[in-house]
């Protein structure tokens, strides 16, 4: 079976890689699996999370017995959870052409509540919280900060301020405004270029975890 | 010589020609195929896979802190090391994990080890196959270490085990209760445990450990990141995260100060300093293919400027 | 009124979510509303597994290009569906979880969905070499600085880096390029990062607002 | 009106129910074989073993405090150890904490450990009235302490933690509705010009040009992901323009809610356009929820179909570079857009054009040129300003403050770091 199974997942990583030079059909035969089996397995795991673990349980909510075989204080069913429900079987209401405008009843339940929800947490977390964050001493008399942290301190702050000067959208890029946007999107451009260069890393090494696979698990070529 | 040897003197002979030959054509003004820049990544990263090439590491401060953080805690300490990575993030942290386990279990720390990821609990198993099975047989499990394995529920789960830890982990995977669990002595929630280590740079992961175990809690956390979420782990550090492992460099760091402290950890894998000869070596081949654009655009604009 | 009706549900739903921030016994309402949310997922998925399995079975009817593929995937399909909703070759019977270990459901993952995804995920190396090869180029300033700060911060993650500056005395050894990595990523990319980050946090106020209020409308549809 | 469609048409998606109900009765099997594990295992006591008595001492001062502002849920506890509790060779092993509700027997609420001084007891009801006592225990003696005053956890209607919360997203949502509201009323609003979308435009055209299909990729997440909306909005404005040129929009989706999301927009805009005869449900396919299967399909999509534009806006994670590449090797004409910082320079790098976070948020406002939905980028503005004044403010305070200590500049600080900070 480890055999059989190594042999498998062996075929199935050449034949990605076959992509790189060009389409072919080992690279389509993977593909078609790859989409087959995985949407499969995402729909059962998901089934069994959320209809079962969360819907089911939270409306039958099992029973639990001590060593006696009493019943001992078990959860109480939460009705709200058949709404959940409801708007679903609702969702499903495209099947019949008649009635498929009800769907967009949970549709705009959906919309409604991720932009409310993501309102204030966004708000919060990306917003004020990185207000706050940046309000830092350039330098202070009480502790002691070296020359590097005082001037990285005054990029931070001189960064941030010209960033949002740059995402400005009232106001054309000209003049004096125009420039201090011009430090903005350098001070993002090598925020950009920094996040590249330090990811190059990781990427690679996907590379060795797969490349290690083929020659040690597979071949046997490294001991 | 042996035929390693001669293998590696091989490879880079032609990866070094192939790449000065792309340079020269790139004088001439001819642009390298994509399929090129593939084969060329590929050769740099196979040839130290097939012939190790190692090059040597010196630890930076953020990762000696994690280092000297286990070090110093007094033997017998709690040391909690949380697997929150999937497959797919696996071949760059779990050598951190790994690493880490080593280390702790050499102190005689008891460790406790869990996963905020539903895959990372094979994972975890895996790790404590090969470590702890292999390397410390004489270790016991609950007394010595324990897994409690995977929780769903993300940030809930440390919500709740940084007040109550048997509340979420009422047993191990093995189904032995709490209170019997020696590792447990003791140890109400999170609050008792002397380190907590969170390797994994997803979500949930370290900004979850920081902001609800370790925060609130007072509990010191160590980091195990990717690369890269690393940059956005450093704002923590020091204050909040005590040390940050990131990326396959952060945890060849961390083995290459294992071997100078515990010299038999040299024989020993050492998976993350290994993979750093094919790391580096494509990140040279990467420069070089900068280079080479850049002598590109500028030979083309001359030429076009020559017009 | 077959589109005013989805718009009192987005707005009146939007609303009471931002107020429940503010009140604590509705507090958890937005729990509930995710809860609810993962559950709508699972029912619509018999849309959109349906639309799978009805294109690529049309696809197949209609000896279209490729449509072995589409049996092919057809049949993935389906037997990971039987075999994960009932069960079978699952250690543990019925009542086990269906990703437990040694489940022929969890062993099909294992095999054949983690190296393909594993592999997948790796092209991003080869990606990013002739990403940069094409982009790193000093075209014009913004171009320049992307490429200076990413060379740099490349070499900081070689030896190399400290190979070329290492010479460089103590008092200056910002100019040594493992440090002068780790500077860029803790002080020129922060700021960037925060500049993107609070203006990310202000665009979604006001997108959420525009859908809260109604006047982005798009997504619901026309008055059929 | 709705174009008439035969029924067998659904006929997999009438089996694919089929089987769901079929399962659906499988639950209740599965359910009778489940127990809870949680509340099956038997608390151990702690063994108390002949010999000499270590008396104790009892902790002192405990209290139990209403937690505020929540729904009534949960009580604070706080106390002084026991004096015997001492860091080394301690005489006090670990203390139990008794719970009594509304005058019932005690409980045993928890095992704590040395040094322990405070607990949170959660998920109460707010109708009953709480108590509770320690006991500290050495090996083989028992302390109790007083019993607290019985108290009930109060529910609180507002939360005032979050009134500064409230006052600035009042603000910043009000201004956001004001100029709404005045470019409804015909002021004139000036907005600058982002280069991304001004190509958009371009981009439609050329695809019509070459003929070729144009690709859509929303990015990878649901609709309860606020970027996927953005995605969304953008497919409507996108969408508008590409029925009125009539070509051939392409949109392969990993969720099945995006899908029908995606279904209804194109649809609406091929009607406002004009042209709901044609519009099809094929434009928009499920492929799979896997992230990369799902990246390995678009891939196959980009070089099979060779699309002359590509539009890649939502949440992407490490399949932006994948993604990217492949359409920059097809010679796609590539627009993309993210909030996610860390895929951002990819995009930088592969794609023609990008919307860098706050602009993905704007695009659909800005594609549509309608006024009241300009405004609402004003409003935004309003929301940078502020923050640039609180960095600006908050610096300059802090750094006079902290350098000369200036006890004013300290307020100011204080105050602002008051406002900004979330609970």
């Amino acid at each position: 079976m480890e055999h059989v199974a190594l042999w498998i997942a062996a075929f199935l990583t050449l034949g990605i890689y076959s992509f790189l030079y060009k389409d072919n059909i080992w690279y389509k035969l993977c593909e078609s699996i790859f989409v087959g089996i995985s949407a499969g397995y995402w729909f059962v795991v998901l089934f069994w999370d959320n209809i079962y673990g969360k819907f089911w349980v939270g409306v039958f909510p099992p029973k639990a017995y001590n060593d006696a075989g009493e019943l001992v204080n078990s959860a109480e069913p939460d009705y709200l959870l058949i709404v959940g429900a409801v708007l679903g079987v609702m969702m499903i209401s495209r099947l019949i052409p008649k009635i498929g405008w009800v769907s967009r009843w949970p549709l705009a339940f959906i919309v409604g509540s991720t932009s409310g929800l993501y309102l204030i947490n966004y708000f919060t977390s990306n917003m004020m919280r990185q207000v706050e964050a940046t309000i830092i001493p350039l330098f202070g008399m009480n502790y002691e900060l070296s020359a590097y942290d005082i001037i990285g301190n005054l990029v931070i702050v001189i960064g941030t301020f010209t960033g949002l000067v740059y995402f400005f959208f009232s106001k054309e890029h000209k003049g004096w405004f125009g420039r201090t946007a011009k430090i903005g999107i350098w001070t993002i451009m090598i925020t950009f270029g920094a996040s590249f260069g330090y990811t190059v890393m990781s990427r690679m090494s996907l590379l060795i975890g797969r490349i290690d696979f083929l020659f040690g698990d597979w071949l046997g070529l490294i001991k | 010589m042996t035929m390693v040897d001669i293998g590696r003197l091989i490879s880079l002979i032609f990866i070094g020609g192939g790449l000065l030959w792309l340079f020269i054509s790139g004088l001439k003004g001819k642009e390298v195929d994509r399929r090129i820049i593939f084969l060329f990544i590929f050769l740099s990263v196979a040839t130290p896979i097939l012939f190790p090439i190692t090059f040597g590491e010196k630890a930076t401060p953020v990762v000696k802190a994690v280092f000297d953080k286990v070090e110093s805690l007094p033997e017998g300490s709690r040391v909690l090391i949380s697997f929150d990575f999937d497959p797919a993030m696996a071949p760059e942290v779990q050598p951190m994990a790994n690493a880490i386990t080593r280390h702790s279990l050499t102190k005689g720390h008891k460790v406790i080890f869990m996963s905020l990821f539903a895959t990372g609990q094979a994972l975890l198993t895996q790790s404590l196959r090969k470590v702890v099975g292999e390397e410390f047989p004489e270790l016991e499990e609950c007394k010595d270490y324990v897994n409690v394995g995977f929780k769903a529920g993300n940030e809930g789960v440390l919500n709740v085990i940084v007040t109550d830890f048997k509340k979420m982990f009422p047993t191990d995977v093995n189904n032995v209760p709490y209170d019997s669990i020696e590792v447990f002595d003791g140890i109400k929630s999170c609050k008792d445990i002397d380190l907590i280590v969170s390797i994994g740079g997803g979500m949930p992961g370290v900004k979850e450990w920081v902001l609800f175990v370790g925060d609130p809690g007072n509990v010191p956390v160590a980091a195990g990141v990717a690369a890269v979420v690393a940059p956005q782990m450093y704002p923590y550090y020091p204050e909040q995260i005590l040390g940050i492992l990131g990326g396959v460099k952060g945890a060849a760091e961390y083995e290459s100060e294992l071997i100078k402290n515990y010299p038999h950890f040299a024989e020993m894998d050492t998976p993350a300093l290994r993979m750093m000869g094919p790391q580096t070596l494509a990140h040279m081949v990467i420069m070089i293919f900068i280079v080479i654009g850049n002598v590109l655009f500028f030979v083309s604009r001359r030429k076009r400027r020559g017009k | 009124m077959k589109r005013e009706i989805p718009l009192l549900i987005t707005f009146i739903v939007g609303v009471v979510l931002i107020v429940s921030v503010f009140v604590p016994p509705t507090e958890t309402l937005g729990e509930d509303f995710s809860v609810f949310f993962d559950i709508i997922a699972v029912f619509a998925f018999f849309l959109g597994g349906g639309n799978l399995v009805q294109s690529h079975f049309s696809k197949a009817r209609k000896r279209q290009t490729d449509w072995g593929y589409s049996i092919v995937t057809l049949v993935g399909f389906v037997a990971m569906l039987t075999i994960g909703l009932f069960k079978l070759g699952n250690p543990g019977g019925i009542s086990a979880p269906p990703t437990a270990e040694g489940s022929l459901f969890q062993e099909i993952f294992d095999f054949v969905i983690m190296p393909l995804s594993a592999t997948m995920y790796s092209l991003l190396a080869f990606f990013v070499a002739s990403a940069s090869y094409r982009a790193f180029r000093a075209k014009n300033r913004e171009a320049t600085i992307l490429l200076v700060a990413a060379f740099i911060i490349l070499l900081g993650r070689t030896p190399f880096g400290m190979l070329v500056t290492g010479w460089i005395p103590e008092s200056f050894d910002i100019l040594q390029i493992p440090n002068m990595a780790i500077w860029i990523m803790n002080s020129p990319n922060l700021a960037g990062q925060r500049a993107i980050m609070i203006g990310i946090g202000l665009g979604v106020v006001s997108m959420s607002l525009r859908i809260i209020l109604g006047i982005e409308r798009t997504y619901l549809g026309g008055d059929d | 009106m709705h174009v008439g469609k035969s029924t067998s048409l659904y006929l997999p998606q009438l089996f694919f129910l089929f089987l769901f109900i079929c399962n659906f009765l499988l639950l209740s099997l599965v359910y009778a074989q489940t127990d809870d594990p949680l509340l099956n295992s038997e608390d151990s006591s702690v063994a108390i073993p002949d010999s000499e008595l270590v008396v104790v001492a009892p902790v002192t001062s405990l209290i139990a405090e209403d937690y505020k502002y929540d729904d009534g849920k949960q009580i604070n506890l706080s106390w002084v150890p026991s004096i015997d509790d001492q860091l080394v060779g301690s005489k006090v092993l670990g203390y139990r904490l008794f719970r009594i509700i509304d005058d019932g027997k005690p409980e045993l609420l928890a095992k704590l450990r040395c040094g322990a001084n405070s607990y949170s007891d959660g998920k109460l009801k707010s109708e009953s009235v709480y108590s509770y006592y320690l006991e500290a225990f050495s090996k083989n003696f028992i302390a109790t302490s007083t019993r607290t005053v019985p108290i009930s956890p109060e529910r609180e209607w507002i939360n005032f933690d979050r009134k500064y919360l409230f006052l600035l997203a009042f603000i910043i949502g009000g201004a956001v509705i004001f100029f709404i509201e005045s470019a409804r009323r015909g002021k004139k609003l000036f907005v600058r010009k982002i280069a991304g979308l001004e190509a958009v435009d371009e981009a439609i055209g050329r695809a019509t040009e070459m003929g070729r299909p144009i690709l859509f990729i929303p990015g990878i997440l649901d609709m309860n992901d606020v970027q996927t909306l953005a995605g969304i909005t953008i497919l409507g404005r996108v969408s508008q323009q590409i029925a009125n040129y009539d070509t051939k929009i392409r949109m392969p989706v990993s969720r099945s809610l995006v899908m029908t999301a995606a279904r209804e927009t194109i649809k609406a805009a091929y009607q406002t356009a004009g042209r709901p005869d044609q519009y099809s449900d094929d434009m928009v396919n499920y492929v799979t929820d896997e992230q990369f299967g799902y990246v390995a399909a678009v891939d196959g999509i980009m070089v099979r179909e060779k699309p002359a534009t590509v539009f890649l806006m939502g949440a992407f994670f490490a399949e932006s570079l994948i993604l990217a590449e492949t359409g920059n090797s097809v010679g796609a004409i590539q627009i993309a857009g993210t909030a996610r910082p860390a895929q951002l320079p990819f995009f930088i790098a592969a794609c023609d054009f990008t919307l860098i976070g706050e602009e993905l948020f704007a695009a659909s406002a800005y594609l549509s040129g309608e006024p009241k939905q300009l405004g609402s980028l004003k409003g935004q503005d309003v929301g940078k300003g502020i923050a640039m004044a609180a960095i600006l403010i908050g610096v300059l305070a802090e750094t006079i403050g902290t350098a000369w200590n200036v006890e004013f500049m300290n307020d100011v600080v204080r105050w602002l770091t008051i406002l900004f900070t979330t609970q």
